[in-house]
C-alpha cells in the first residue's frame, strides 16, 4: 500500500478568516509600490492558514497572463495574479515538494532579473567564446 | 578551504545565484523571519567565508549524522555542508587514526577563536569518562581542549543538549549535557533525537548572517524553531478542540486523522517545529504519519512515562494507594474504637442531672 | 453536688454522635442559616447566626473525637472550652434560638443545626449555664408539677367553671377513655376557654375522653432547657397516667413544645416505645372533620390568618390541618407570606419565652412577625400554640398592633351547635 | 530540575503521594465520622410521602421557599461553581482520560471550547462569592484562615488548567505540571478541610432527611 493510499483524511477546508487579512496587507503593499516604489512581500507559510485559505486566497487573486517557469534547484513557479504586479511564488525542492510559497508585490520579482556579477560573469564568457570562434 | 566565499563554492556545485535566493528565501521563512531577511541572508552568505566547524560525536549513536546527511543535497537541511569548512568530523572523514587527530589540530590552530564546535552525543563523566574515549582521551577532556578555541558551541541532538539517552535513569555512565561542562562559551541547543536538519542551516546562517547566535529560550533552544509547541501547529490541533481522538491505532478516529492525544501524543509538551518543518523533505512528520510525538526534544523524554500514555494519565502506575487505603481504614478504625470507649466512658460517668444540679453553686 | 465545666463536657461527650460529626465536618460557612434565623435578620448581628451558636460544641467534638483535633489538643494547639465561654453562649443557645428549625431546613449540605443546639443545650444546662428563667420553670414543674406553679385544685376549679357555664360533665381520671387530653398551665391559668372547647368537640364527635390527676400538664421545662433527665421526670408522670388510665391516644395541647417532648423526644426520653399514641389537638381536629364528626355551622367573616407554631408545622409535620379547620369556619382567610413550613417563629419557642433577659432581643425579632402580619393586614390573627399566643400578645401591643390572637380549637368550639338545639332541629 | 522533569515528577511521584493521602484520609475520615452511631429513634413515625433522607439527598440542592432571594449570590454563585467544576472535571477529555488512567472508566468529553467557556464562567463564579465572602457581615464573620485556604486551594486548579490551556504567563509544560500540583495539593487538603463536605453532605442531607422524614416533615 502506498502512502497516498492510507486514508488519513482531516477536514482542513475550513476558512479560518485568516485569508482575508493577507488581501488587507496584499492592498497595502500595492499602493505603498505605486507611491514609493517599494513593494513587500507576504510569506504564505509563516501565516497560520488552513488549506481551504489557501486555495480561498488563490482563487480571489485570480490569474493573470505570466506564468514563468524557474528550475533552480528543484523546480519554481512564478505566477502573475489578476491584479498586475501582484506575484504568486512557489518553490520546490528537487523531489518536487513545496518548500516555501509567497505573494510578491514587485513590477518584476528580482528573483527574476539577473545580478550584475553574473552578468559580468555571463559576458566574459561570452567574450571568450566570441574569441575562439574568431 | 575556508577562505573561499559560501557563493564560490556552490556554483562550484553547481548552484545557481537564483537557487541560492531561493533557499535563502525558505530559509528565512522556516525561521519565522520576515521575508526581507531572507535577501539579507542572500547578500550576507553570499560574501561570507566558509566558517571552520569541527564537529566532535561523542556518546552518540550516529542518529544525528545520519539526520543530516541523508537530506537531499541541495535541499536546505543540505546547504549546511556547503557552508561550511567541515574540518573534522570522524564518521564523515576519509582521514583516520593519527591523520584525522592531526587534521582536527590543524584546524584548531589555524582558525583558533573563530571556528565553530558542533557536538552530538552526551559526555559520560562516570569513571574519569572513561566510557567513551577518541585517540585514547576521554570525551571530557577532548570537549574541554576544543571548546577553548571555539567561537560558538551548537550541541546537537538531544544527547549533547541535555544528555540524552545514555542519560536515562538510572544513566550508568553519568551521561551529561555539553551545557553540563562548558560554562563560559555560548552554546546553542539543538534538541532533538535527531534534529531536524534545517535548523542547524537556520543557525548557522544566522550566525554568519548577524555575527551572532539567533534568540534563544530558557534551554538554550533557537526561539524561531523551538517557540512553540508541536501541538500548537499541529494540523491535527482542530479535532483536539473538538474533543475528537483516536482511541486506538487502527480505529475509525485514527483513519479519519483525529488527534492522537488520548494515545499518548506529547505533542502539547514539546517544543519543536516539526509541524512545519516537516521531515525527509517536506514528506511527512511523525503525526501525520499516525503516531503521537514522543516529545524526543525535551530534557529527559525518556524517562516522562510511557509514550503511549495520555499526558493527563499517571506516568507511573499507583503504588500506594491500595496501602493508603488500608492505613485509612487502620487509622479509621482505630480512632473509632477510641471513640466509643471514650463515648462508653462520659455514659458511664454521667450523672444524673436533678434540679441542684442546674446551678453551679448552692445558694 | 452542683453543675461543673466537667460534667457539662462529659455530657456533650455522651451525645455527640454521628450526625453530629457529619454536620460540623460539612458546614461550609455559606451563612445561609443566618438568613433563615428571624434573630439575624431583624437585628444584622452576625453572632446570631445559628451555625455559630454550636461553636463549643463544635470545639468539643473536634478535640474528642477527631484524631486531628485530639493531636492538636496534645500539643497544646486546641483552644479548650471553658466555663467563661459557656456562660457567654448562653444568649446564643437559648434567648436568641427558639428551636424553630428554620436553619435546619435551609442550610444546603444538610446541616440539621437545631438537633444540634437541643444537644448543646444538655452541656450547657449540666454545666449550669443554663438561663434562670428556664430553671425556674424547670424548677417548678418538678417541684408543683407545673411550670406557672399550677397545682390540681387550681385545674379542678377551672373545671367546676366549665362544668358549670356550658354544662358540660369533664371527666377525670376515667380508665379506659379513648382520649387522654393534656393542658398546659398557660391554657388552665389564661385560656380556660380551650377546656370548654375540648369538652364541646368531643361530645360532639362522641368520643371518651379524660383528664388525668397526676399528669395534667402537658409543657416540659425539661426538654427546653435541654436536659434529659429531667425531661425524662417530667415525661415519665404523663406516660405513667396514661398508661394507669390504659386510654389509646394521649392529646397533646395547643403547645408546640409540649408536642414535642412528648410525641418525638418521650419515648426516647423513657427508653421504650410508647404503648398509647400521641395527637396534637389539631391533628385530633383534622381527623375528626375527615371523619365527619366535626360540625360547625356559621362562618367568621372577618379576615382572620393563621400562625404556625414551629413545633407543630415544621417541627412536628402538622401543615395540612390547620388549612382545612380555618377554611370550615372562615370566609376570609389569608395565608401570611412564608405561611406553613417555611412560617417564622414567634421568637419565644424553646424557652426563650420565660427569658427575661431576653425580652428586648425578643421584640426586636418580632420585627418579623410584624412584617408578615402587615402584609395580610388580618383582623384577627389564629394559632395554635398558647407560648405563641402570649409571646404574639406582647409584641403586638409593644408595636401597639389591635390584632387579637385567639386559638383554633375553641375558635372552632365556638361554631359547634349546642346539642339540645341540633336535636331539636 | 527541568519543567518536563517537574510535569513527569506531578504526574507520577507527586500523583501517587496525592492519591495515597487522599485515599488514607477519605477512608479514616469518613470511618471516623459515622462509626460515631447514633440511638435509634423510639418515637412512633409518622409515614409521608416525600419524607426521607433520601429524599432531602435530592431537594436539598434547591433553595427552600423564599430563600433564594435571601441570598441570590449565594445561590446562583455556588450552583455555577459547583455545576461549572463538575463540568470541567469529569467532561474534559485530559481528565476523562486521567479518570480512566485511574479507575478504567470513561466516557465522551466535550468540546474544549465549550470547557473553556464553561472554565471563565466558574472562574468568575468563584471571584464573585469570594467578594461577597469579604463582603457580607455574616460570612466574614464565619470566616476563618481555612475558609480563604480552601477557596485558593480550589481556584488554583482551575485558574492553572485555564492558562495551560490558553498558553498565557507561563510555557505550557510549567502550567500544566503547576496545574496538576495544584490539583494534588487539592486532593490532600481536601479530607482535612471542609473541602471535606463534598463526601459528608450526603450523609448530612441523609440524616437530616431521616430524621424530619421520621416526624413527616419533607425538609
Amino acid at each position: 500500500m502506498a502512502l497516498p493510499d492510507i486514508p488519513v483524511v482531516a477536514e482542513t477546508g475550513a476558512l479560518t478568516g485568516n485569508a482575508r487579512a493577507v488581501l488587507g496587507e496584499v492592498e497595502t503593499l500595492l499602493d505603498g509600490l505605486l507611491r514609493t516604489g517599494e513593494g513587500g512581500i507576504v510569506d504564505i507559510r509563516g501565516l497560520p492558514l488552513s488549506p481551504g485559505d489557501r486555495i480561498w486566497l488563490l482563487e480571489q487573486l485570480g490569474k493573470g497572463e505570466v506564468e514563468i517557469h524557474l528550475d533552480i534547484g528543484g523546480r519554481s513557479r512564478i505566477l502573475e495574479t489578476a491584479y498586475p504586479a501582484v506575484w504568486w511564488i512557489e518553490h520546490c525542492d528537487e523531489g518536487g515538494h513545496l518548500i516555501s510559497e509567497f505573494i510578491q508585490v514587485a513590477y518584476v520579482p528580482e528573483l527574476i532579473s539577473a545580478h550584475p556579477d553574473d552578468v559580468e560573469s555571463g559576458l566574459e564568457h561570452l567574450r571568450n567564446r566570441n574569441a575562439d570562434l574568431s | 578551504m575556508s577562505d573561499n566565499r559560501i557563493l564560490e563554492t556552490l556554483a562550484g556545485q553547481g548552484i545557481s545565484r537564483r537557487a541560492f535566493l531561493k533557499y535563502c528565501a525558505t530559509l528565512a521563512s522556516l525561521m519565522a523571519l520576515p521575508p526581507s531577511a531572507g535577501k539579507a541572508f542572500a547578500e550576507a552568505l553570499a560574501k561570507a567565508p566558509r566558517p571552520s566547524v569541527i564537529w566532535l560525536p561523542f556518546q552518540e549513536c550516529t542518529g544525528c549524522t545520519e539526520s543530516i546527511t541523508r537530506s537531499h543535497s541541495p535541499s536546505i537541511e543540505g546547504m549546511i555542508f556547503d557552508m561550511i569548512s567541515l574540518d573534522y568530523q570522524e564518521t564523515l572523514m576519509a582521514a583516520a587514526g593519527h591523520q584525522a587527530e592531526a587534521a582536527l589540530h590543524e584546524a584548531m590552530e589555524r582558525n583558533m577563536g573563530k571556528y565553530i564546535l558542533i557536538v552530538d552525543g552526551s559526555v559520560p563523566l562516570g569513571l574519569d569518562g572513561a566510557y567513551s574515549c577518541i585517540a585514547g582521551r576521554s570525551n571530557l577532556e577532548m570537549l574541554k581542549e576544543v571548546a577553548q578555541g571555539a567561537a560558538a558551541i551548537v550541541a546537537m541532538g538531544s544527547c549533547a543538549a541535555y544528555g540524552g539517552l545514555p542519560k536515562a535513569n538510572p544513566n550508568p555512565t553519568g551521561a551529561v549535557a555539553v551545557s553540563d561542562v562548558i560554562k563560559d562559551k555560548p552554546i546553542v541547543n539543538i534538541p532533538g533525537c535527531p534534529p531536524i536538519p534545517a535548523v542547524i542551516t537556520g543557525v548557522l546562517a544566522h550566525y554568519l548572517t548577524f555575527g551572532s547566535l539567533p534568540e534563544l529560550d530558557h534551554l538554550g533552544r533557537p526561539k524561531s524553531f523551538y517557540g512553540e509547541t508541536i501541538h500548537d501547529r499541529c494540523y491535527r490541533r482542530p479535532f483536539y478542540d473538538q474533543g475528537k481522538f483516536a482511541k486506538t491505532f487502527d480505529d475509525e478516529g485514527a483513519r479519519k486523522g483525529w488527534c492522537l492525544f488520548e494515545l499518548g501524543c506529547k505533542g502539547p509538551v514539546t517544543y519543536n517545529a516539526c509541524a512545519s518543518v516537516k521531515w525527509n523533505g517536506g514528506t511527512s512528520w511523525p503525526v501525520e504519519s499516525g503516531h503521537g510525538c514522543l516529545g524526543c526534544s525535551e530534557p529527559d523524554f525518556w524517562d516522562a512515562g510511557s509514550f503511549y500514555k495520555a499526558l493527563s494519565m499517571p506516568a507511573n502506575p499507583l503504588k500506594l494507594a491500595a496501602g493508603a487505603a488500608v492505613a485509612g481504614a487502620v487509622a479509621g478504625i482505630a480512632i473509632s474504637v477510641s471513640n466509643k470507649a471514650r463515648k462508653g466512658a462520659a455514659k458511664t460517668g454521667h450523672e444524673t442531672t436533678t434540679l441542684a444540679d442546674l446551678e453551679k453553686h448552692h445558694e | 453536688m452542683t453543675a461543673t465545666l466537667e460534667k457539662g463536657v462529659r455530657v456533650l461527650k455522651e451525645v455527640i454522635d454521628a450526625p453530629i460529626a457529619s454536620y460540623f465536618n460539612s458546614c461550609v460557612h455559606c451563612g445561609l442559616c443566618a438568613e433563615a434565623c428571624l434573630f439575624y435578620t431583624e437585628t444584622g448581628d452576625p453572632k446570631y447566626t445559628p451555625i455559630h451558636k454550636l461553636e463549643p460544641l463544635r470545639r468539643v467534638y473536634e478535640q474528642e473525637y477527631t484524631l486531628l483535633g485530639r493531636l492538636a489538643k496534645l500539643v497544646g494547639l486546641a483552644k479548650p472550652v471553658t466555663d467563661a465561654e459557656l456562660h457567654e453562649w448562653q444568649e446564643l443557645v437559648y434567648n436568641s434560638c427558639t428551636l424553630c428549625g428554620r436553619c435546619s431546613v435551609v442550610c444546603p449540605v444538610g446541616n440539621d443545626i437545631v438537633y444540634m443546639v437541643r444537644k448543646l443545650r444538655e452541656g450547657m444546662s449540666a454545666s449550669g449555664n443554663a438561663p434562670d428563667g428556664i430553671k425556674g420553670a424547670a424548677s417548678r414543674t418538678i417541684t408543683i408539677g407545673s411550670p406557672m406553679g399550677v397545682k390540681l385544685p387550681a385545674v379542678k376549679a377551672q373545671m367546676k367553671h366549665v362544668e358549670e357555664d356550658h354544662d358540660i360533665p369533664i371527666p377525670l381520671d376515667v380508665e379506659g377513655a379513648e382520649y387522654m387530653v393534656m393542658l398546659s398551665s398557660m391554657e388552665i391559668i389564661n385560656f380556660p376557654e380551650y377546656l370548654a372547647a375540648i369538652a364541646k368537640i368531643m361530645r360532639q364527635a362522641g368520643k371518651t375522653w379524660t383528664l388525668c390527676s397526676t399528669a395534667f400538664e402537658a409543657t416540659n421545662a425539661g426538654m427546653q432547657i435541654g436536659n434529659s433527665d429531667l425531661a425524662r421526670v417530667i415525661v415519665t408522670r404523663i406516660v405513667d397516667g396514661a398508661e394507669r388510665l390504659k386510654v389509646k391516644t394521649v392529646i397533646s395541647p395547643e403547645c408546640g413544645h409540649a408536642y414535642t417532648a412528648l410525641r418525638w423526644e418521650g419515648a426516647n426520653l423513657v427508653g421504650r416505645p410508647f404503648t398509647f399514641q400521641v395527637k396534637h389537638i389539631i391533628e385530633v381536629l383534622g381527623e375528626f372533620q375527615e371523619q365527619g364528626l366535626l360540625k360547625t355551622e356559621g362562618m367568621e367573616t372577618d379576615r382572620l390568618t393563621f400562625h404556625d407554631p414551629c413545633q407543630l408545622a415544621r417541627r412536628g409535620g402538622v401543615i395540612q390541618q390547620q388549612r382545612s379547620l380555618m377554611k370550615q369556619i372562615a370566609q376570609d382567610f389569608v395565608e401570611m407570606p412564608d405561611a406553613g413550613f417555611m412560617n417564622w417563629c414567634c421568637g419565644g419557642g424553646g424557652g426563650a419565652s420565660a427569658i427575661e433577659e431576653g425580652e428586648e432581643l425578643r421584640l426586636e425579632a418580632f420585627k418579623k412577625k410584624k412584617a408578615q402580619l402587615d402584609a395580610v393586614k388580618p383582623d384577627r390573627l389564629v394559632t395554635a400554640c398558647a407560648n405563641c399566643r402570649i409571646v404574639l400578645e406582647e409584641g403586638l401591643e409593644h408595636y401597639q398592633m389591635d390584632i387579637p390572637v385567639v386559638g383554633l380549637t375553641e375558635t372552632i368550639a365556638e361554631h359547634i351547635p349546642d346539642p339540645v338545639n341540633s336535636e331539636g332541629a | 530540575m527541568n519543567e518536563l522533569q517537574f510535569l513527569t515528577w506531578v504526574r507520577g511521584t507527586g500523583l501517587d503521594i496525592a492519591v495515597a493521602i487522599f485515599l488514607l484520609g477519605v477512608i479514616w475520615r469518613l470511618v471516623e465520622i459515622y462509626s460515631l452511631g447514633r440511638k435509634k429513634d423510639l418515637a412512633a413515625p409518622r409515614h409521608t410521602p416525600g419524607a426521607s433522607g433520601w429524599h432531602t439527598i435530592v431537594r436539598r440542592s434547591v433553595p427552600p421557599p423564599g430563600m433564594f432571594k435571601q441570598s441570590p449570590v449565594t445561590y446562583v454563585g455556588g450552583y455555577v461553581f459547583h455545576i461549572g467544576l463538575a463540568l470541567i472535571v469529569f467532561f474534559f477529555a485530559p481528565h476523562i482520560k486521567l479518570i480512566e488512567g485511574l479507575l478504567g472508566i470513561s466516557w465522551p468529553g466535550l468540546p474544549s471550547q465549550i470547557i473553556d467557556l464553561v472554565t471563565v464562567v466558574t472562574l468568575a463564579a468563584m471571584v464573585v462569592v469570594l467578594v461577597d465572602r469579604i463582603k457580607k457581615p455574616v460570612k466574614r464573620f464565619l470566616s476563618t484562615f481555612e475558609d480563604w485556604f480552601t477557596w485558593a486551594v480550589t481556584f488554583l486548579p482551575v485558574l492553572t488548567g485555564w492558562l495551560a490551556v490558553q498558553h498565557l504567563l507561563l510555557p505550557y509544560t510549567t502550567m500544566l505540571a503547576l496545574h496538576i500540583l495544584s490539583v494534588e495539593v487539592l486532593l490532600v487538603v481536601l479530607p482535612f478541610t471542609k473541602l471535606f463536605h463534598a463526601f459528608t453532605v450526603f450523609g448530612s442531607r441523609w440524616y437530616n432527611g431521616a430524621v424530619n422524614g421520621h416526624k413527616g416533615v419533607p425538609v
